[in-house]
């Protein structure tokens, strides 16, 4: 079966899930549900996931895969956000702290694991799995043991330690959701997110027109060309390890301020795969992604999470779509490890 | 030759800057022990007070850790506290008990092989708890096991463990409705997943509810929402209720009620009921702590941790400041603490052959004591076995 | 030096076993018994990774696969109420064929992921956990009739979360019972379950000094040199993968029949990852492992397991953060195992080329 | 089981095969091969060039691989005769025959990782011997690693086995070795037969003539702008580690103006001496640029220095093939020089100058005649002469002050080939470009430069005019150019 060129492009397996999502929206205007309410839903939800979805990109870019790794920088993110709690700072100002924080540690972060990645070429995305469990347990022990003594942090009984869910409510909760907020239709639009996603997104694909990024993706494509034109490809494997740590960290931020909560302890552990899915269901590939695959498939694996549930819920009862999704998912990123070099 | 020394010495750069990083984390959890000495200086005063109670053997405990919910790991600790650091062995269960099936058995029959322990508490007893009791009573048949809330099938539970107890979730299927009911609720909205599901006093519960509501004119409403221990985590359940609460209330209007049979579901449905209107008739583990102080972002000082009256005070005034009294109520004392801090007592003093912890009305009056408030309790099976179901009655804020 | 290295993470492990024995007082009776218990029941499922291994397809997560194969099985003769050696017997038949199919499945999608056989292997196996739910939530009682109700949901259909297996409990491991007490404390030997692993040793031995061993050992070592010598690459890896996936669900059989319960929905989800831990630990690589590794492995990562939480708490105090501390030495270990093979691979590459000089 | 790669002049004894594209013929059969497994069922066997052993084996199991004797054992009995138990005595005992027919006495158990390089191509001799079925043998340059009594040896064998019956494709570059063992000789130039001397009558000088060619016609006019004697780069003792190509000890002064050649058979070093100075592979000895000791094994450092090179390896080295024709022309300046980017505080954060990287891509495009749909395309999408233009022009957008090119002309067509080697000699003539050509066609080099240096086995064996005698060339490039002195 041969199709037209533009729908090629567009890739099956997105053709496949855009046809899904425009039946379930089918459904859920036959079954008399708040159309514009799943819409603004699905559109909260990328700008609240894009970020970490973007930062993903890098190390695609870098040569390293898929950075499975990703709840390192997500860790820097958090110790950034709970710092800038505990000394109680509010608003916009808030979530910047939290940020600039997470980036400064992001950045030795990064560099480390990046050592770490050019030590274990090839086993790159084994590594990061691993390395990332770890770190996440001891972060753990972390949290417990951490001097952090705001009131509104600590357990409620114990009196130390940090809870496993701290409440953004009346700190920064959704202050960039609600900044540039406007309504198109009845949906309602988080613009401020929208914008730094936009904005982060934008200074990403600039900086892979910069100096730096450009040897970072002449290296990735191919080692021995680098070389040749004075490029070494271990440091720019380290750099983009670094941008995807210090990405992670501000998304991770990002996120919380959308979701009106900072989760920690285990949290952490499992958000790479998720992200790692809206890539490869956007068409990046483990070689190969672009801003694009990031946008396109933050909005499709977003919406189909925000509205399968509901829209299957109002069709059968007891339902299987959670199962459904977790195939699919799964299905996605096994097509995309199977399809690489054949391309 | 110069060459490969420089290679050498970058080599080593390598290793040795992570060996720094790896020293300063190690000296921050330092500094974090250092804190939690002066930070926590009551818990550890209150830890090295003699204990209330001096026994002849030792109790072994399992709980969760403080992220799968605190009220049950501090209950271990009041019971560390009650009989004495030398007397009471406490362990916990890994975060992901649901896969790490081994560790569960694994800590549980640890408990046993130290001959001095008489009595051992499963405080939430999640999967792996039947088969660790089983090996348990392989080798010793003289231990007492208690085990609270067990997530395993129930019939198999009353077969295995001298004593079980949770709360009447059958009775709660009316109870709840009966208390949203008081509230004014003209529907009910029931969140949860295949995987709890899966578990016949949930499943049935639900049955009940869904019957109570329609003799009493409410409209049932079941939800599925994504499974907190799939690969999405708990963040992507949390993210679904904090959009679908508002989705049914403007679905089926502001009289609307909030159940869910998930612990990780109680922050955010909480928070959204409080900023969106509705009601939460009761948490799935009804406790003063759970969920209401990170939803509410109550402050809780050193001085008045673990202080229930406090937080109770608290949670009423700020649910008073979003003009929401009487939307939320639940249990005035954390059902789960009750219940392991009753079943440790208990055993303990059968143990001493001072009670018999066999007998339904010992078992009241003890609850009691501890709950401080009248408790309704029944059999789940009036025949055989030793299991508790229990109901306590309502506070609203 | 580099001897040192190369048992680096064994000793390592060692170390911090010793110290955890020490520092929590841990008795020898107890500690015999778990590590007899413990090693009875998760050898094979470390054993079944040696093939693929050695045919240089890398770590198996692909035998979470198989584990759930076998306990299709189980949950088959626990519904027929098959009790005993007669359950288990036919679990195991049952379970054969389906490891097979799911083996050949596997392999297949290995040869078109060449190179990424393992992060393919880890994905796999959550794919097929979704198919998995899908059969025992939904079609198993709807679809597939099932009528059990002490297995089956109120609702009708997809089975409870617990499956009992107490009527195959011990089916092996008691065949034969041997008991003997030291201090004091009864010690049970699963003798016929060590049999079986000794039989499983001697097998995967006597495996690779055949036809087809041989061809697998070449092919770990370069398959395109084996590929030249006319030994059919592709198809041996979809055995190897086969051989993996079969031996992994009688490893779970064994498993569960110790255990004696079944957590429907998880049982098999950790077990690539624990088999692996236990494999790396020994200081086994993704592309050399022998039986003897396995084996050591085994009783290395599983004492952590029994020493560490309590060893944790005797050191922090708090149960909790020996629990977070085992977790984190656990995973830790295996990113150092990774690291100082690649890194050992790479001056062995370094060093290769200055020979050929 | 192809004879040589383009260029590379090899020889062919004694063959019973005739080779044409993918048919081949075998005592009247005509064949063709999907497989190793079936080219060895033929009863075919290949001593390889790079050796085809495993490492981590003994040697009887690598002589015996995939054809290991077996014994039958109850679990092959019934699960086939795959599950059959290796006969490790008769392993041994048939290794220790073949390795005793080669005259290698080594021990047959021990591991082949770590035996001299001389001993691992006696043990693939010894593992074609052990075939029973093996009617051709194939030696791919089977001396080109072994020492003068090695290869003596090698001779000795190949005798013996065709005086058994044994047929015996010998692939060599040696000349003496081939008058020494050959029956029949085809000498192959650019995958073409051209010449079938008898190795009775003829002599190492003419089938050195028939190797090299005579120089085709070319259109472009050789400048004499006389190039200075004043050198340019020096080089001295150049070693250098490149996997194929080893330098061992080149010494060689480049003059400023002038336009070295650099020739000599695959596998001796010619392609290693650019490689080497550019830093893409380690290398040792000391190099002088511009009359300042040069750094080797920095790459970049070259690059600023104001060298240049245009590899041999086009789709490896040469270009980003995924990339768009602007980008692979102006990537090298801009990595190097900072060139077309926009100015910034932060040079690695400078961002790229699309406009004056696009109108600098379409300046080369007009200048090079590179056939294009315009400077977005991607490269991947180009011919291989364009493609070629593309790395030249990338060189060029560097303005070196020395420019290496290896290989100018490999795998495109003849009319872009002219185009190529015309803009080299340009480049030359009108921007002063010292050049240093590596090419295998001897034709090409002798047609534009104005010396050629001839490398034989990693060492400079003869630096020669470009009208020096067929013969000269030839002996040169196999190691006897005190021959035709």
């Amino acid at each position: 079966m041969r199709l037209p060129g533009t729908l090629r492009e567009f890739g099956i397996p997105r053709l496949l899930i855009a046809v899904f999502l425009a039946v379930l929206f089918g459904v859920a205007v036959a079954t008399h549900m708040d159309l514009r309410g799943l819409i603004s839903d699905s559109i909260v939800r990328v700008g609240r996931n894009g970020i970490l979805v973007l930062a993903l990109l890098p190390a695609i870019q870098g040569g390293l895969g898929l950075n499975f790794g990703l709840p390192l920088g997500i860790i820097c993110g958090l110790v950034g956000a709970v710092i800038s709690l505990n000394a109680g700072v509010h608003g916009i100002w808030g979530v910047a702290m939290a940020a600039g924080i997470g980036v400064a540690l992001a950045v030795p972060v990064g560099m480390g694991y990046g050592w770490l990645l050019n030590r274990t070429r090839g086993q790159e995305m084994m590594v990061g799995t691993y390395l990332g469990f770890a770190m996440v347990s001891m972060m753990s022990v972390f949290w417990l043991l951490a001097p952090f003594k705001n009131p509104t942090l600590v357990w409620a009984i114990g009196g130390r330690g940090l809870r496993t869910t701290l409440s953004l409510g009346g700190i920064y909760d959704k202050v960039l959701d609600r900044w540039l907020e406007f309504t198109v239709a009845g949906v309602r639009i988080p613009g401020g997110t929208l914008v730094v996603f936009g904005g982060l997104s934008f200074l990403t694909w600039l900086f892979f027109r910069t100096r730096m990024g450009i040897s970072i993706a002449a290296a990735r494509s191919s080692t021995r060309f680098a070389r040749a034109a004075g490029i070494s490809d271990e440091r720019t494997r380290l750099q983009a390890t670094v941008l995807s740590t210090v990405l992670g960290a501000i998304g991770i931020v990002i996120f919380s301020q959308s979701y009106g909560f900072v989760q920690l302890y285990t949290a952490p552990l499992l958000m790479a795969f998720p992200a790692i899915a809206c890539i490869l269901i956007g068409g990046a590939t483990v070689t190969r992604a672009t801003i694009g695959h990031v946008i396109v498939g933050t909005l499709l694996f977003q919406s189909i999470l925000t509205v399968a549930l509901p829209v299957t819920s109002q069709v059968i009862q007891g339902d299987i779509s959670e199962t459904a999704r977790l195939i699919i998912q799964n299905g996605m990123i096994l097509y995309a490890l199977t399809r690489v070099g054949r391309a | 030759m110069s060459r490969t020394d420089t290679k050498i010495s970058r080599g080593l750069f390598g290793p040795l800057t992570v060996l720094a990083g790896a020293a300063a984390l190690f000296a921050m959890s330092l500094v974090g022990c250092a804190g939690k000495t002066d930070g926590t200086a009551n818990a550890q005063a209150s830890a090295q007070k003699p204990p209330e109670v001096q026994i002849p053997f030792k109790i072994g405990i399992m709980t969760g850790t403080v992220s799968q919910g605190e009220d049950e790991f501090r209950a271990g600790q009041m019971v560390v506290a009650k009989y004495g650091q030398d007397h009471v062995k406490m362990v916990t269960y890994p975060d992901n008990f649901m896969q790490e099936q081994e560790t569960v058995i694994a800590q549980l029959v640890g408990l046993s092989s130290d001959p001095d322990v008489k009595v051992i508490v499963v405080g939430q007893a999640i999967p792996g708890s039947v088969a660790a009791v089983r090996k348990i009573r392989e080798k010793r048949p003289d231990i007492l096991i208690g085990m609270v809330e067990p997530h395993e099938d129930p019939a198999i539970v009353n077969q295995t463990a001298d004593i079980s107890i949770q709360p009447d979730q059958l009775a709660r299927g009316r109870t709840i409705i009966n208390v949203a009911k008081g509230m004014g609720v003209t529907d009910f909205i029931h969140y949860s997943f295949p995987r709890h599901m899966s578990q016949e006093l949930l499943a049935r519960r639900r049955d009940i509810m869904k019957q109570a509501c329609a003799e009493n004119g409410i409209k049932f409403h079941f939800v599925t929402a994504p499974d907190p221990m799939g690969e999405g985590g708990l963040p992507a359940t949390q993210q679904f209720v904090m959009e679908d609460v508002p989705r049914e209330l403007k679905q089926y209007g502001p009289k609307t009620a909030f159940f869910s049979t998930n612990c990780g579901m109680m922050d955010p449905m909480i928070r959204t009921v409080l900023n969106n209107g509705g009601y939460v008739p009761e948490q799935c583990c009804p406790s003063p702590t759970h969920g209401y102080p990170t939803a509410l972002g109550i402050a809780i000082p050193p001085d008045k941790a673990g202080d229930f009256a406090y937080i109770n005070a608290e949670n009423k005034k700020v649910i008073a400041e979003h003009h929401m009294t009487g939307h939320f109520a639940t249990w005035p004392v954390p059902e789960v603490m009750l219940s392991i801090r009753t079943v440790t007592d208990l055993l303990v003093d059968s143990a001493m052959k001072k009670a018999d912890y066999k007998d339904e009305a010992t078992v009241k009056s003890s609850m009691e004591a501890h709950a401080g408030v009248p408790i309704k309790l029944s059999k789940y099976d009036e025949k055989k076995g030793n299991s508790y179901l229990f109901l306590v009655s309502n506070i609203y804020y | 030096m580099a001897r040192v290295l190369r048992h680096l993470v064994p000793l390592l492990f060692l170390a911090l076993c010793v110290f955890g024995i020490v520092v929590a007082k841990i008795t020898a009776p107890f500690l015999l018994s778990e590590m007899l218990v413990r090693i009875g029941r998760n050898s094979v499922l470390v054993l079944s990774l040696l093939v693929p291994i050695l045919a240089g397809l890398g770590l198996n997560f692909g035998i979470v696969i198989g584990a759930m194969a076998g306990q299709i099985g189980a949950i088959l003769i626990v519904k027929w109420g098959i009790p005993g050696i007669g359950g288990f017997g036919l679990a195991w038949l049952i379970a054969t064929p389906i490891a097979i199919l799911l083996g050949i499945a596997t392999g297949s999608l290995f040869n078109r992921a060449k190179g990424r056989e393992m992060v393919t292997g880890l994905i796999a196996g959550f794919f097929a956990n979704g198919l998995y739910q899908l059969l025992f939530l939904f079609a198993v009682g709807s679809i597939i009739p099932f009528h059990n109700p002490a297995m089956v949901l109120p609702q009708g259909y997809g089975l409870r979360n617990t499956v009992d297996l107490s009527t195959i409990q011990y089916a092996i491991d008691d065949l034969i019972k041997l008991r003997f007490h030291l201090q004091g404390v009864e010690i049970r030997v699963p003798v016929v379950s060590y049999a079986l692993i000794a039989a499983f040793c001697f097998l995967t031995l006597f495996f690779f000094r055949t036809r087809l061993g041989q061809q697998f050992r070449a092919m770990g070592q370069d398959p395109h040199v084996a590929a030249i010598a006319g030994i059919p690459v592709e198809r041996n890896r979809i055995v190897a993968t086969v051989l993996s996936t079969v031996t992994a669900a009688w490893g779970q059989l064994l498993f569960l029949q110790n255990i004696g319960t079944l957590n429907t929905y998880s049982s098999h989800e950790q077990v690539g990852m624990f088999a692996i831990a236990a494999l790396l630990v020994s200081g086994a690589t993704v592309s050399q492992a022998t039986v003897g590794q396995a084996l050591l492995g085994t009783v290395l990562f599983h004492t952590l397991f029994v020493v560490s939480p309590l060893a944790g708490k005797a050191l922090a105090g708090d149960a909790q953060i020996g629990e977070y501390f085992r977790v984190f030495v656990a995973y830790a270990l295996i990113t150092v195992a990774l690291v100082l093979h690649a890194w050992q691979s790479a001056r062995a590459a370094r060093e290769a080329r200055r020979e050929t000089r | 089981m192809t004879s040589s790669a383009a260029g590379a002049p090899a020889l062919e004894l004694k063959g019973i095969v005739k080779e044409y594209e993918q048919n081949r013929v075998l005592k009247g059969v005509s064949l063709s091969f999907q497989s190793p497994a079936e080219a060895m069922e033929a009863g075919i066997g290949m001593v390889h060039q790079e050796f085809m052993l495993l490492p981590g084996f003994r040697v009887a199991e690598n002589i015996k691989l995939n054809r290991e004797p077996t014994l039958p054992n109850p679990a092959s009995r019934v699960l086939g005769k795959k599950l059959e138990s290796l006969d490790v005595a008769r392993m041994r005992a048939d290794a220790r025959r073949a390795l005793d027919a080669v005259g290698l006495g080594i021990d047959e158990w021990i591991r082949v990782a770590g035996l001299p390089v001389g001993h691992m191509q006696f043990i693939e001799i010894a593992r074609e011997v052990d075939k029973e079925r093996l009617k051709l043998l194939i030696f791919d340059e089977p001396t080109a690693v072994l020492t003068e009594s090695d290869a003596e040896k090698l001779l000795d064998i190949m005798r013996g086995l065709a005086s058994k019956g044994h047929a015996i494709l010998f692939i060599t570059h040696r000349l003496d070795e081939v008058l020494a063992v050959a029956n029949r000789i085809t000498v192959l130039r650019d995958g073409e037969v051209v010449g079938t001397p008898d190795p009775k009558t003829t002599t190492v000088a003419r089938i050195a003539e028939l190797m090299v060619g005579r120089p085709a016609a070319i259109a472009a006019q050789r400048r004499f702008f006389a190039p200075t004697t004043e050198p340019a780069l020096g080089i001295e003792h150049l070693r250098e580690d490149m996997p194929g190509e080893r330098v061992e000890d080149i010494s060689l002064a480049v003059r400023r103006g002038e336009i070295l050649g650099i020739g000599g058979l695959a596998g001796h070093g010619k392609l290693g001496i650019a490689n080497g100075i550019m830093g893409l592979y380690p290398a040792w000895g000391r190099v002088v640029f511009g009359e300042k000791l040069f750094p080797l094994n920095e790459p970049r450092e070259a690059l600023e220095r104001g060298l240049a090179f245009v590899s041999e390896d086009r789709r490896g080295v040469g270009l980003l093939p995924e990339e768009s024709v602007e980008l692979n022309i102006a990537l090298s300046a801009l990595e190097a020089q900072g060139r077309f980017l926009h100015p910034s505080p932060i040079p690695a954060l400078q961002v790229l100058n699309h406009g004056a990287m696009h109108r600098h891509a379409l300046e080369m495009i007009r200048a090079l005649d590179i056939r294009t749909t315009g400077p977005s395309q991607q490269v991947r999408r180009l011919s291989g002469g364009n493609q070629q233009k593309v790395c030249v022009a990338r060189a060029m957008t560097l303005r070196p002050k020395l420019l290496f090119v290896s290989e100018p002309t490999r795998g495109i067509d003849v009319g872009a080939k002219e185009r190529v080697l015309e803009i080299l000699t340009a480049l030359n003539r009108e921007q002063e470009v010292t050049l240093v050509v590596t090419s295998s066609e001897l034709a090409e080099l002798r047609a534009i430069c104005d010396r050629v240096a001839i490398v034989y086995r990693g060492k400079v064996e003869a630096i020669l005019p470009p009208d020096a005698p067929d013969a000269a060339f030839g002996l040169a490039m196999a190691g006897e150019s005190a021959r035709a002195a």
